[in-house]
């Protein structure tokens, strides 16, 4: 089992979402984060000075996924959030020793 | 001091009143508009209310009264108290287009565009009507402005919104519709609110004098029919939500009362207070139809200004014409079509022409990030953290 | 012209003036009640009160001003006016309910009680007061309304919420009580100005006259009286809430204002403006002691609008006793009785009924997902993450 | 009824309504004020807002009004309406101190000054010019306030400011100013449009009378130049900003408004309405500059008070001597300056005493935390998730 | 150390902590998250034009357990947050290779 | 790789967004949430109720680096987040199998 976090532009969620939604993916949880990289920032004014906004809107999407399934969804992933722009984000792939989903206490491949 | 100059004096300060009352209507369109746009296009919209007025006031001052009015000047009530309350009409009109071109214009070419309409296009089909032309002479009866001045508005802010287009992400292949919330509903509530309140100087004020017994009971019955009006407008808009989706649609009840108020407004006088009842209901049903039409035709209209000011604006003129014995069918017809003719042409005209000189659309990225940003440097709620992210 | 025409006109004017501000107090109620609730009942407790405002306007206009007044029409100044002033009054009465039975009642459930209590309950006891019935013949005095609009007000609520119980998750096990902040604070807050502000004219225009010296006197010094007790309200609420806890609850100074409000509403003409400052510094005390007690019996009111309107109502009639010669401590208890008891045992009954019949709760779901969802369909701040989920 | 009485009637029934309009001015304040700070010190600056207006009333009534005016009362309409209007001044004044010295001000050290402000500074300053003291013997001409209400105001501000010292993290090392953007951008509109409105009657109602031609031209003159200066201030301030910054800052055509309506309350029943016209762009141009400078200056006023009220009360004070015949540069030069010692000095004395004896400021701590959690105990909006952290 | 993250309905937070509390869990930290899955979303209406909302809210919890506690943590966790429909989420656990106390420096299961 | 995620004041937030700068990193993910811990809540009041307020406002930081930066990055993070009071906050590491930058498609030290 792997946890795949992807930080995304927000307005590509939807095309994530029904990437994903294609692969047979039934779950995944979303937060709104701020991300710092590559991708400047813009400036804003406020009566009369001026400053800059360096953390840009991003979603975080992260899903868990059983080990046949990686693969799949990273390319998903990565073809749907791409614009080419900086800024794009970036996906990371951690390893889970367990899930268990709550409402029945399935574990593992079984709770995903 | 005299009994004539009391009567002055009691004039005055019913016009003036009144026409506080309607400059306290930009503060109606104001929190509208600022409730129904993105918050991301929030303090844009903000600023357009503020600068229209602005503009409206100085433009039509110095070039559009003249226009309109000629030299005339009162001499029933102070002349300056007179000039108030054309004044902030002026900018009631202008005020209908900032909403209807919402989330994607640019700031200077609705400014650019506000100088001609309140200096020139406004004036002049005022002038037909109010100054004396021949609308007028024709025996067409617009009362306080259902179609001088809401009409007209929407007549120019539909022309905005041909050449403009629709906000990206509204309309999906196959007639899909997509709403975009607007991200405040207690000010846009507020707002209505304010319409609401100022509305009975707008129609009120318009009867211009309440010295004697017959003025008084004229104003006294505007302000009840007004009343009326935009109450069964919001009850009618929400009894027909309410059927068709199960939901009461609170933006929907909003336009409701507006659609009212508008209907009303071309006769606010002569109606029994249940003729008025009945006109602001059929007002009520009318708009919700108008909106979900216009959505079917891809016009998008965040505020649902058109429906409001243009459709119920010629729905209002023709009640006229049931309800007042010195109107006709006919002549209220050529009276709306002239109006609409005049403004629609005039703007359609200028939009394109801004359109092909500059652009009057943010670019995608600036539509994108917000007009917010683009425009005006902070944005409208910073603190806040969006679920929509853009 | 004449003089009788001027005076004709001023006081139209003047009553005009005035209901136009009561009018506004339709917007005071509405942001008073969208702040103090939480974000997920925002749009619907907006609904509510536009709906409600429109079926008072309609239902007394058709129903209920018979049954109030009969066929009296006044003559010194124009009827429309008289009438208009009358039925934003009702309005007012129906608001308060709104506010105590907020964010788990029906909103069909609402709208039907909001019709019988303005087209029969109000006007039943109101015609008892001010339609020359019974208590006015006894010699209850009640000016603009502490009992007769804003004490018949909190007892339908107070009816209402009997029948309906608390919101789930206010009250805990042994006595706890578990505070649920509103959503909005400057609403809250902007709402209580706007009342402070109508209340000028629903006091100021009960005098009904201006156009003499004495009647310019009266009304000049109700406007001073009703605003020395609403700021006496406001500074008292805050001595004992920052004494008892240390902090200065915004919360309760809103209450405090409206405490002092509603107390000189029974008389505001007669007491010294000290009297008045006197009787809206303990409005302010008595509302904050009400509010924690009435937490402390469960019955789970908001926005407070049992404690400003209902207990403070009664003491404002109890007042009148005080500063007023014509009136007796006697008269004004059976006064308050009698109002009370009619309007809360008819709308116990029609509450309990409805129940009954269809059940005037939420279900747990809807409530805990929020009326918004549940009834209108769109969230107040929908760009707005919460940080307290559902 | 005759005729002297029916005057006394509509000039009672104009100052009660232009006082209204002024109370209402506090609803202006609290917004633009609760829109400017950070979300952590909205409750407190409500909070403040509101106990500043009940202490007020119940100070100036009780003690500066006696102070102010001595015994006389006026007999051409109700006394006590002129008490009304006069008390909802001295509110004004004491606003404009609020919004200066937020998000870092101890509640407690605020109403204290409000007491002492209220009750003595400004009427003994004021008696000087409306009370027929040395300054009106002088000639300085101050009609409705620019310098007796908004520029005391300011300088009362001014001292606070500079004893309490910026906010922490509003200006860095070698010269760096950081914008600490408010938190609400609609409400800091609203509550600019509320001002706008309620000017009207601050400066419409400040002529006092109207009942003959002459004086009801007087009012509509006041009416439409307030109006215009207001537009104008708003376009200016934009074309400024725009112009140095290429963005259109909401919150500097706010102040722009703000300016144009100060700078004519100095005298706006003289001037054409073109020199209105110009006066108002002159102050919208001013009040940016002086925003930018004090910010290098290290002075922080999270609302630009001390700029609007206070450097553009002198400029409008020094109006007069060009528009109006009557008028001297130099009389108004040392009334001003007069009038500025004389509150600088006074406050600067009680806000230092203060501070030695007390500490007006909140610890480091609570600042960070949010004077909201210190002070009141409540979130202005519990339920939103803030971006900023605290 | 193991990370265990949680995804929880909102209305069960309280009593999630409560339990977590009683075992002895000194620390957590949340997040409001919105959450995709079987549990399905409900349909907005504006303007005549209806929608849906697939994202509903839920909270996350993050939670750095030593070892021995894992088992107890996730226990705890699924009890207090069950209601039987679907929805109510599932816990993930990830390994933790350090922990480290800001305020202190101490590290691993002496920082959490 | 490792993905550092640390826990910090909000306050710190720009002391320790400038420390890592200077540490060369180019990237990080921010997140708002609130935390349960030693740090002990504040007391509220509304309308004559008192309630506690236990979870408070913390900055959530993602960053994922190459293992030769792993421990400069956490000593540069509690430096700059240290204030020696509770609540300073955490620091968890945890193992990343994978990184990927959605828009060149880079892997591993690379995307970072
Ligand atoms: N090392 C990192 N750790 C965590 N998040 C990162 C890191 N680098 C970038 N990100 C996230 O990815 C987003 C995009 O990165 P950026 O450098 O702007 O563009 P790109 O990925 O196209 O090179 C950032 O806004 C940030 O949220
Ligand atoms: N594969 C997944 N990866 C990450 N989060 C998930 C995944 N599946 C479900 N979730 C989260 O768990 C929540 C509950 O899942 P859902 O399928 O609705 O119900 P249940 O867990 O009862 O089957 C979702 O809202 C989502 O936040
Ligand atoms: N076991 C834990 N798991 C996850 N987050 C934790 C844990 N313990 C503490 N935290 C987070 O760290 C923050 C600081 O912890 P706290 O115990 O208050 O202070 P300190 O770290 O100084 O001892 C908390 O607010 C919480 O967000």
């Amino acid at each position: 089992m792997q946890l795949i976090i992807a930080i995304i532009k927000p307005a590509k969620l939807s095309d994530v979402r029904e990437a994903l939604e294609e692969l047979g993916c039934q779950g995944m949880t979303i937060t709104e984060v701020r991300g710092f990289g590559r991708q400047k920032g813009h400036t804003e004014l406020y009566r009369g000075a001026e400053y800059r906004i360096d953390f840009l809107p991003k979603i975080r999407i992260d899903i868990a996924v059983i080990e046949e399934q990686v693969e799949a969804v990273i390319d998903a992933i990565q073809e749907a959030a791409h614009t080419g722009n900086t800024g794009d984000g970036k996906i990371f792939v951690t390893p889970l020793s367990k899930v268990i989903r709550i409402r029945t206490g399935e574990v593992d491949r079984f709770a995903v | 001091m005299s009994l004539s100059e009391l009567s002055y004096a009691i004039d005055t300060l019913f016009i003036l009143v009144s026409a506080a009352l309607v400059m306290w209507m930009a503060a109606g369109f104001s929190m509208l508009e600022a409730g129904l746009v993105r918050s991301k296009n929030t303090t844009e919209i903000l600023v357009k209310n503020i600068l229209l007025y602005a503009l409206a006031c100085i433009c039509f001052l110095n070039v559009g009264y003249q226009l309109m009015y000629g030299n005339s000047t009162p001499s029933d009530y102070a002349p300056n108290a007179y000039i108030f309350f054309q004044l902030v009409f002026v900018a009631t009109a202008m005020s209908i287009v900032s909403g209807a071109v919402a989330e994607r214009m640019k700031l200077s070419m609705f400014l650019i565009f506000a100088i001609i309409m309140t200096a020139v296009i406004y004036p002049v089909s005022g002038s037909w009507v109010w100054g004396g032309g021949f609308l007028s002479q024709l025996g067409f009866i617009d009362f306080a402005g259902a179609g001088v001045v809401h009409m007209a508005g929407a007549a120019a802010a539909l022309a905005g919104v041909l050449i403009l287009g629709p906000r990206k992400g509204k309309y999906g292949h196959s007639g899909a519709v997509y709403p975009i919330p607007g991200a405040n509903m207690p000010l846009a509530s507020l707002g209505t609110l304010i319409l609401w309140f100022g509305w009975l100087g707008f129609n009120g004020g318009s009867q211009l004098t309440i010295h004697n017994m017959e003025n008084a009971n004229s104003v006294a019955t505007i302000f009840l029919n007004t009343n009326m009006a935009a109450a069964a407008g919001a009850l009618a808009a929400f009894l027909i939500t309410r059927l068709i989706w199960r939901k009461a649609d609170l933006t929907m009840i909003l336009n409701g009362v507006l659609a009212g108020l508008v209907a009303i407004t071309a006769e606010p006088a002569v109606p029994s207070v249940l003729s008025a009842t009945l006109i602001g209901s059929g007002a009520g049903v009318i708009v919700v139809l108008s909106i979900v039409a216009l959505d079917r035709l891809k016009i998008d209209d965040p505020v649902g200004a058109i429906s409001v000011h243009g459709v119920v604006g010629v729905y209002g003129l023709i009640c006229v014409a049931l309800t007042s014995a010195n109107a006709s069918l006919s002549n209220q017809l050529i009276g709306a079509a002239v109006i609409f003719t005049w403004v629609f042409s005039c703007s359609l005209i200028i939009w394109w022409f801004l359109n092909r000189a500059f652009g009057i659309r943010l670019s995608v990225e600036q539509e994108y990030t917000g007009a917010d940003i683009a425009e005006c440097g902070v944005e409208a709620y910073p603190e806040f953290v969006s679920a929509k992210g853009r």
